[in-house]
């Protein structure tokens, strides 16, 4: 960080707002699940914010997000409601997908959320024809696609990949590669130099950034996205991080040392970004106000949440097909 | 009126889908040079080669990015060459195209069409001979589609196109060649809506797909012994066409099911098992269904026509459903 | 005897087979860390690395890897995790597995085993929900297993790994807890044979896995009307037992079918439609099946309910059958 | 072919036998199929005999091989009896699979031939799972898979390598390049530097050679096996060759230009080992004669498949599965 000095102070103050809204969001909703608010497995991205704020605050509200099941900052981050998203959480009415999808299945097609998926890897097939559909089109929308490092060894990332260079689509890869696929660590089943390498013997250029660090991911961003909107076809960001919480929010992850949590701890995205920002003049009271706002709206949201109404059990009916749509028959 | 084949209706069908819809396109192996049957033939000269698009052999993302085509606008036809390679591409099927929608809440629709061939081809062998109708009509948010005419594979085949929901359309290899008369001018056949090809009331046989013609040739065979049989040609499987079969069944009190595909769990035992339910007290006879026996398609003629379902075993059948019923 | 989990039951299969075997050995994602429900719990530490495979995220690999490890003599055990994953392996499951043998002419076979747990588990959402039992019933070459209690899944997934074919082991996730009696020493459950869980004689109620369950309380709840129904739990999907299936409905002349799977096309229509071929004229109702509506499963409870078929349904569907034949 | 001077006339010799046989065998075939004699698709591998003798010439009995839809090159040159694989295509008693099969699914296991594969690909993650087996059971065996140019853009081959180099398993990959996938030309369908450059990516060494020279094809082979034999892991071999039928013996093959085609039949691999071979001092006439040979072996053997009964009808029952065997039940 050493251009924190002259740090874009109003740029990345809303960052670092959004970043703690993320990990405020997760936290409301992991201490719901415990109060048995929050009705399916969710996957928290706690310590992995800078991917999402990084990525998405280089998004314009036209262009296309696709997610994974731990999904809900990048969701938040491409400027999804977090009160429909807590209500999606809880099973509500008036959550994103009207309570039918849940957590792994959030998408919020008027903010450009194209879903985030419970099959590991689908989602790089679909934000590809995503791309390809823009182009066919003429547009000038680009798409994102996070995926985890775990993605990586299934086939569709090869498959999407070599498609998007085939036809130089407008897609941003992004690998989020917060070193585990669930309670398997990642690089003792992957060969090879990993995501970066593999894009580039597909003809996609592909850069790695410290993806802790909300300013080199912003920065890499940035340039890759110049370059697909400049029509130059897709592009490959490989970011590390490291997920502190759990696989799910109940899962104790006894399967890594405790020292190594404890260091990560110490490598936070947000505070890392807060001494970036306190370094370029930001007061320490406006960064904890910012810090308490976001626990506050997401507690608030929350309340709200809890207090919403359950979805007509009809609507279980409905959004199936036109033809052939089960209302024809009783049930 | 002019005479054509299965396979140039479906051209025709999609000719006249993409120039009706600039969202309309195409995208398969080697559709730039007709596909693997010809089905393409010229078009991409036509259409050009960002609608009739060739792929990469990538079944899983030829599905998945029609999957987000869809969503972004646009209305792929998928071409599967095989219905066996599907298989390859079944996640981004069953988990992607037809769940979207549902598990969305409905923010938006996903309007593909995927075009399998299937069914058994003269010395295919296990691998490419394969009738897997029954696994689509077991998913949701699927419509599921099969034409047996050059009439029909037209009229549906556009349908299937301006559906907004995934439609799984499964044409017949073997019925490529067949000619038939195709209307002039604009031709729809609605989704969902059987055709009964023949009328009888000693027996109702219900069909689709290629068995529609063995189905046929039986039933002037029967004709000939006075035996009259009503053959329905289900054209659409999901949703089929209840009020159709219902009624023919509560005339003729018996029912025969012909499919090409494995007997067991196909999706002959949807329609017995439904009339079963419905209209027991009207049977005169015990439901039959014909079928593959539970093996794989072989290449050998002889052991690869164990799986066929003949004429004779239709008509074999039909005489057994109209026979006196015995004591009991 | 000692009380013991459904879960637990499969996993002192895997050891006793493991033990008696050196050629099994199981692969899947997390299996080192006891694989995601703790079916795996320290085996690892039990039989090493090589015989407890952690694998990377690549469903079709360890499908088609199992198939190259079968072809080669070892026996592998597939963990797919959750049977929606099994869609990313489909082609390896039905292309290759199920086929090599035929195909290559009885050369060999492909003796594995493929767990998929299937079934609803509380706001699990339409990714990881599904049971898709009846596609794999509906392919030559595949044995289907669908246990419903932990003596039954010890036995059965003993029996399974020394099957010499393909088996696809349905373990249903909303049973791991269930607390059972599990014989002590050896037992194995025989494929292809029906478990009768409850005798009665007003009417025969067929089901599986999961649903076994429900019916049996449904049963309890109808025998204190008077209503003695015979709950028959098929365990074995293919091959199923017709003998004893067929046995009962000639004793009691009325059949409900129960499954949690879609009702379209799930594998209840192939036991409705034999039984209305085999047994009309014994039939004293019309069967009856249920099974979910063709919908995909949701999350909100309220409407993932509408997808399960409840005790009261079934109840219902008793009292139905059993009520004197509607003047016809 | 600088090395023509020291071949090894006695190995080479053979190798040239044999690609003539291969050569004899697909012609016979191709005429048999005019004839009506062969029942379903074949698709010929004229042009690609080096590759077939060049890998296969290096394997051991024992070795295991997994093949393609164009695999009679690689089953003969794995040992398997060219009349047993003329009866299968001609659907006969006595065919490698007793006429189950046909041309896309011959194996002949006796001969370490485990199968070729009508679906594009899948045969990479049998192979693996093959060579994972051996490695199991401690056995020195080794597996080679071939594959075509078009099967690299398939998931199968990113996790198919993947999973080899993440396990270190004996196998040799060997993409056998003939430029199209079907009607179309591959490379227009594949990003990046290709089959050598993904593998590379996954840590896999790979080699590229000249395909239809078939001493370098042996060359590289044999040191690639030599590695894999000593424990080191996978290796991928990366051969460039040409098709010169169309993709299966109907197919005119009219997308590609005819003075293409020419310039390739000069390329031909039997022709410049008969040259290296002539080079080496072996006689022209017995150069001949070994070509005369191997038509008139495959000539006999397509007379005397057509002479073989067809298969037992019944036989279509047997073989399917030992639990739920359709005998049980009549049809
Ligand atoms: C095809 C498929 N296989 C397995 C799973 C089960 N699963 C869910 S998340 C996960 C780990 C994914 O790891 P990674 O891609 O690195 O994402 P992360 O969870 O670390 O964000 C696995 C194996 C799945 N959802 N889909
Ligand atoms: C999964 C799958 N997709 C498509 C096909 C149809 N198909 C058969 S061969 C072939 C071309 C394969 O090209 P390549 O791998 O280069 O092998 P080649 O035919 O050139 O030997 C295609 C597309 C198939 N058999 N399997
Ligand atoms: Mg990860
Ligand atoms: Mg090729």
């Amino acid at each position: 960080m050493d251009n924190a000095h002259n740090l874009d102070r109003k740029r990345f103050g809303a960052v670092f707002a959004l970043m703690h809204r993320i990990r405020a969001f997760e936290e409301a909703a992991i201490a719901a699940q415990k109060e048995g608010l929050v009705l399916g497995a969710i996957h928290p991205s706690i310590g992995q914010e800078a991917v999402a704020a990084g990525v998405c605050c280089n998004l314009q509200s036209a262009d296309l997000l696709l997610s994974t099941h731990r999904g809900h900052g990048h969701t938040l981050a491409k400027g999804a409601d977090p009160l429909a998203m807590m209500r999606e959480l809880f099973g509500r009415a008036g959550g994103t997908c009207g309570g039918k999808g849940g957590s792994m299945h959030i998408a919020d097609f008027g903010v450009g959320m194209l879903g985030a998926n419970g099959v590991v890897g689908a989602n790089i097939p679909i934000a590809t024809g995503a791309a390809h559909g823009l182009k066919l089109q003429g547009s000038k929308q680009i798409v994102a696609c996070i995926f985890g490092d775990g993605a990586i060894n299934r086939g569709p990332f090869l498959e999407g990949l070599n498609w998007a260079r085939v036809f130089d689509l407008p897609v941003l890869f992004v690998c989020e590669d917060n070193g585990f696929s669930a309670t398997t660590r990642t690089r003792d089943m992957t060969a090879g130099a990993g995501a970066a390498a593999r894009a580039q013997s597909l003809g996609i250029p592909a850069v790695e950034v410290d993806g802790n660090d909300v300013l080199a991911v912003d920065a890499a961003t940035r340039t890759a996205i110049d370059d697909i909107r400049a029509g130059k076809g897709p592009v490959l960001l490989h970011c590390r991080t490291y997920r502190i919480t759990g696989h799910t929010a109940v899962d104790p992850a006894l399967y890594r040392p405790a020292d190594e949590v404890e260091a990560q701890r110490g490598n936070c995205p947000i505070a890392r970004l807060g001494a970036a920002l306190a370094m370029a003049g930001m007061e320490p009271d406006a960064l904890a106000a910012t810090a308490q706002q976001a626990v506050e709206e997401m507690t608030a949201i929350a309340a709200k949440a809890r207090d919403t109404d359950w979805p007509d059990p009809m609507a279980a009916f409905s959004d199936v097909q036109d033809m052939g749509d089960p209302r024809e028959r009783a049930f | 009126m002019a005479t054509d084949t299965y396979l140039n209706a479906g051209r025709r069908a999609v000719i006249e889908e993409m120039q009706r819809d600039r969202a309309v396109w195409a995208l398969g192996e080697d559709l730039g040079r007709g596909g693997v049957f010809g089905q393409y033939r010229d078009l991409q000269g036509m259409f050009g080669a960002d609608r009739i698009a060739d792929t990469p052999i990538s079944e899983a993302c030829i599905m998945g990015a029609a999957v987000g085509a869809a969503m972004t606008g646009t209305r792929p036809i998928v071409e599967m060459r095989f219905s066996d390679f599907a298989l390859c591409a079944i996640d981004e099927l069953v988990n992607q195209a037809a769940k979207a929608r549902f598990m969305f809440g409905g923010q938006m629709r996903v309007p593909m069409v995927v075009r399998e061939p299937i069914g058994m081809w003269r010395s295919s062998a296990a691998q490419h001979s394969q009738s897997l109708e029954s696994w689509y009509t077991h998913i949701p948010g699927l419509v599921v589609v099969a034409p047996a005419t050059p009439a029909d594979n037209l009229g549906l085949l556009k349908s299937a196109i301006r559906n907004d929901d995934p439609v799984v359309y499964l044409e017949h290899k073997n019925l490529w060649g067949l000619e038939g008369e195709l209307p002039d001018g604009e031709h729809l056949v609605p989704l969902g809506k059987a055709d009964i090809a023949r009328h009888g009331d000693a027996v109702t046989i219900v069909t689709w797909s290629g068995m529609r013609h063995a189905c046929l040739r039986a039933a002037e065979a029967l004709a000939t012994a006075g035996i009259e049989a009503e053959v329905i040609d289900l054209r659409t499987l999901w949703p089929w066409d209840r009020e159709t079969v219902f009624n023919s069944v509560r005339r003729t009190g018996r029912l025969l099911v012909v499919q090409e595909a494995v007997s067991v769990s196909g999706f002959g035992a949807e329609i017995a098992a439904s009339v079963a339910e419905a209209l027991h007290h009207e049977l005169k006879a015990p439901i039959r269904r014909l079928g593959a026996p539970r093996i794989p398609v072989a290449y050998a003629p002889a052991l690869e026509d164990r799986a066929r379902v003949g004429d004779a075993a239709i008509i074999d059948a039909v005489r057994g459903l109209v026979a006196p019923c015995p004591a009991n």
